[in-house]
C-alpha cells in the first residue's frame, strides 16, 4: 500500500498538476486504484492538520498550501534565506547577463551543468525574461535580462555593466558550442 | 609498451607508488624501477599530455626510492656520509606522510560518495511559491553588485572555454545497460520526446554516447521508434507502446566483465 | 496551535534549507517552540506515512521525499539523476572540506596530481566556491566548501564533519607503507 506516499511524493516534485492517467502510469496502477488513493491522501492531509491541501486544477492533481496559512508565508518571502539567490542561480544570471539573447542549452552549455532550474528561478523572480525564440527546429527560448536586474544591480540600461577581462572568450566563440557535447576540441584528439 | 586502460587507473605517481605497495609489488629492495617508469609513461599515454608538475614529482619520489635502495644494496659495515644519509631519511619520511595523507583522504573521499550516494534519493522541492493568485513579492537579493557580477561571468566563461574534462580516465566507462534502463522507463513516461531532451542532464560526452547506444539497443529491440528528418533535426523518439518482457541486452554480458 | 502546519508550508515552498532562526523570526514564537514543533512534524511524517520526510542539514530544515519513494520518482520523467562524481573529484572535494581555505596548488599538492579538473567539476555543481585568494604574488584563487556541501552530505555545520584521525589508516596498513621504505626490514633481509 506504497501509492498514497508515492503519489504524495511525485507531487511534492512536480512542476505543474499531475493528470491522472501518468499518476497512473508512473505507479502502474490502475486509474480507479489511483483515484481512490488520492481520495485517501486528501483525506490524511486534512485530518492530520497538515500545512497542505491536495486539489485538482488545471487538469491534474497538485499540491498546495493551505490558503489561511499564506500570511506567514508572506512573510517568509521577507527573510533572507528565501530572497537570496543560490550559487547556481546567480551563475546563470551572471551568463544570461553577458550572453543574451541565450537560450538554455547554451547556458547549460557555459556553465557545464543542466540549467534548467536556475533559469527557472531567475525567471520567477523576474530577474529575467523570455526576450524570443531561436532560429532552427527546436525554436528555444531565448533569455535576457530584465527591468528588475537593471534596478537591484543600480544599472540605468545594460551598457552599464562592467565589461570583462579581454581573456574571456567572445560570444562568437561560445556560438560554436551551442550543439549539445560536439566533439573534443581537434586540437586536444589528435590521437584516437 | 601497451595501451591497456587499467581498472582502476592510478592518478599520478603518489597514487602509482600507493597502487605498487598495496599490491605488494613493491619492496624498495627488489623494485625494479623499470617496472615503475613503464606503468609511469603508460599513464603519461592515457593522458596524452605531459604535464610537467607531475613529472618532476615522478622523477623526485623515482630519485628517492633509488637511492633507498642503493643504501639498502650496500654491506653494513660501508662508511656512510650521515648527512647525506639524514637527507635521504627525511626524504622518506616526507614520502611516507604523503603517502599517508593521500590514502587518508581516500578513504573520506569513499565516506563522501557513500553519503553523496544516500542523499541524492531524497529529493526537495524545487518550485518555490505556490499560490495561483497572487504570489508574494519575493524580495530578490543579487548577492553581489555589478562587478561581482561580472566576476562571476568571467569565471563561468573561462571555465567553458577550458580543455575537456578528463575526468572520464579515472571512471569506469558510462553504463550502456543503465543508460537502456533509463531511458526505457522515460520514453515510456513521456510517450515521445527527443534525444537531446533526454541527454541533457548528462555532463560527460561519453554517457551521451552510452545513452546513442542504447538507443540503437531499443530500436533493433523495436522497443523505441527513431526519426530524424535531416542531419541537423532533432532525433525524435517514440515508444513503440511493444512490452519488452524479459529482454536481456548483450551489453549486460559485455559489461560485467 | 497552528505553529505545526505554518512550519510546513514554509519549507514546503522553500527553495533551500530554512535556519530555525528564520522560521522562529517569522512565526514569532521562541525558538525552544520551534524546534518542538519540527520535532512534532517529524513525528506526524513517518507516523502517518507520509512521502515526505524532514531533515537538517546545510544550516536548516528542509522537507523532502522519502528515500526508498525513489525509484517512483526516477520513473516520474522530472527528475533525471545527476550522474555521479569522479573518484578524482571525490578525492579533491575530501582535501577541500579539511584543509579549507585551500588553493588548487595546496590541492595538487596533497593529492600528488593536478587537481585543476577535479576542482572545476566541483565548483560547476556548487558543491565547492572560490572564498577568497591567497596573500602573496601570485593571489592564487582559495576553495571552500558550499552550503549546498553541507545539505548533500547530511551535515548541519562543517563542525560535524568526522575528525580526519578518524581516516588516518590503520596501523596494519601503515606497517605494509613503511615496509618498502625500511631496508633493515627482516623480511627483506632474508632475500638472497
Amino acid at each position: 500500500m506504497e501509492i498514497i506516499p508515492a503519489i504524495e511524493s511525485i507531487l511534492f516534485v512536480a512542476e505543474s498538476p499531475v493528470p491522472l492517467a501518468e499518476l497512473s502510469q508512473v505507479l502502474e496502477v490502475p486509474p480507479g486504484e489511483v483515484t481512490q488513493a488520492l481520495a485517501d491522501l486528501g483525506e490524511r492531509l486534512s485530518q492530520t492538520g497538515s500545512g497542505l491541501v491536495l486539489r485538482e486544477a488545471g487538469g491534474g492533481w497538485r499540491l498546495y498550501t493551505r490558503p489561511d496559512l499564506h500570511p506567514f508565508l508572506e512573510r517568509y518571502a521577507a527573510t533572507p534565506s528565501a530572497s537570496k539567490l543560490s550559487r547556481a542561480a546567480l551563475e546563470a544570471l551572471a551568463v544570461v547577463a553577458y550572453r543574451q539573447p541565450v537560450s538554455r542549452g547554451q547556458v547549460s552549455e557555459i556553465r557545464g551543468v543542466d540549467s534548467e532550474q536556475a533559469l527557472r528561478t531567475l525567471e520567477r523572480r523576474t530577474l529575467i525574461d523570455v526576450v524570443g525564440h531561436a532560429a532552427g527546429p527546436g525554436q528555444a527560448l531565448l533569455y535576457g535580462t530584465s527591468d528588475t536586474f537593471l534596478e537591484k544591480l543600480g544599472l540605468r540600461s545594460l551598457e552599464e555593466l562592467p565589461p570583462l577581462a579581454d581573456h574571456v572568450p567572445p560570444p562568437e566563440i561560445v556560438e560554436t558550442l551551442e550543439r549539445p557535447f560536439r566533439p573534443e576540441d581537434p586540437s586536444s584528439d589528435s590521437k584516437s | 609498451m601497451s595501451f591497456e586502460v587499467k581498472s582502476p587507473v592510478f592518478e599520478g605517481p603518489l597514487d602509482l607508488l600507493l597502487q605498487l605497495i598495496t599490491s605488494h609489488r613493491l619492496t624498495v629492495t627488489d623494485l625494479r624501477l623499470s617496472d615503475l617508469v613503464a606503468e609511469y609513461l603508460g599513464y603519461l599515454e592515457t593522458m596524452q599530455q605531459l604535464d610537467l608538475e607531475v613529472t618532476s614529482e615522478f622523477l623526485v619520489i623515482a630519485a628517492t626510492l633509488v637511492q633507498l635502495k642503493a643504501r639498502s644494496l650496500l654491506p653494513d659495515n660501508t662508511e656512510i656520509d650521515l648527512d647525506e644519509d639524514l637527507l635521504l631519511s627525511e626524504e622518506r619520511d616526507r614520502l611516507l606522510s604523503r603517502l599517508l595523507a593521500n590514502l587518508t583522504f581516500k578513504d573520506v573521499a569513499a565516506v563522501f560518495a557513500a553519503r553523496l550516494e544516500s542523499t541524492s534519493l531524497l529529493l526537495p522541492r524545487l518550485s518555490g511559491f505556490d499560490f495561483e493568485m497572487d504570489p508574494p513579492a519575493v524580495d530578490v537579493r543579487i548577492p553581489t553588485d555589478a562587478g561581482g557580477l561580472a566576476e562571476v561571468a568571467e569565471r563561468v566563461l573561462l571555465r567553458s572555454q577550458e580543455t575537456p574534462d578528463l575526468d572520464h580516465l579515472d571512471l569506469e566507462l558510462p553504463s550502456v545497460s543503465d543508460a537502456i534502463a533509463d531511458l526505457r522507463r522515460r520514453i515510456d513516461a513521456e510517450i515521445e520526446t527527443d534525444f537531446a531532451r533526454l541527454t541533457e542532464h548528462l555532463d560527460r560526452p561519453l554517457e551521451v554516447v552510452a545513452y546513442f547506444l542504447a538507443i540503437l539497443e531499443l530500436a533493433r529491440w523495436g522497443l523505441v521508434e527513431a526519426r530524424q528528418d535531416n542531419i541537423d533535426a532533432a532525433i525524435t523518439l517514440r515508444s513503440t507502446g511493444q512490452s519488452a518482457g524479459d529482454l536481456v541486452s548483450e551489453w549486460d554480458a559485455l559489461e560485467q566483465t
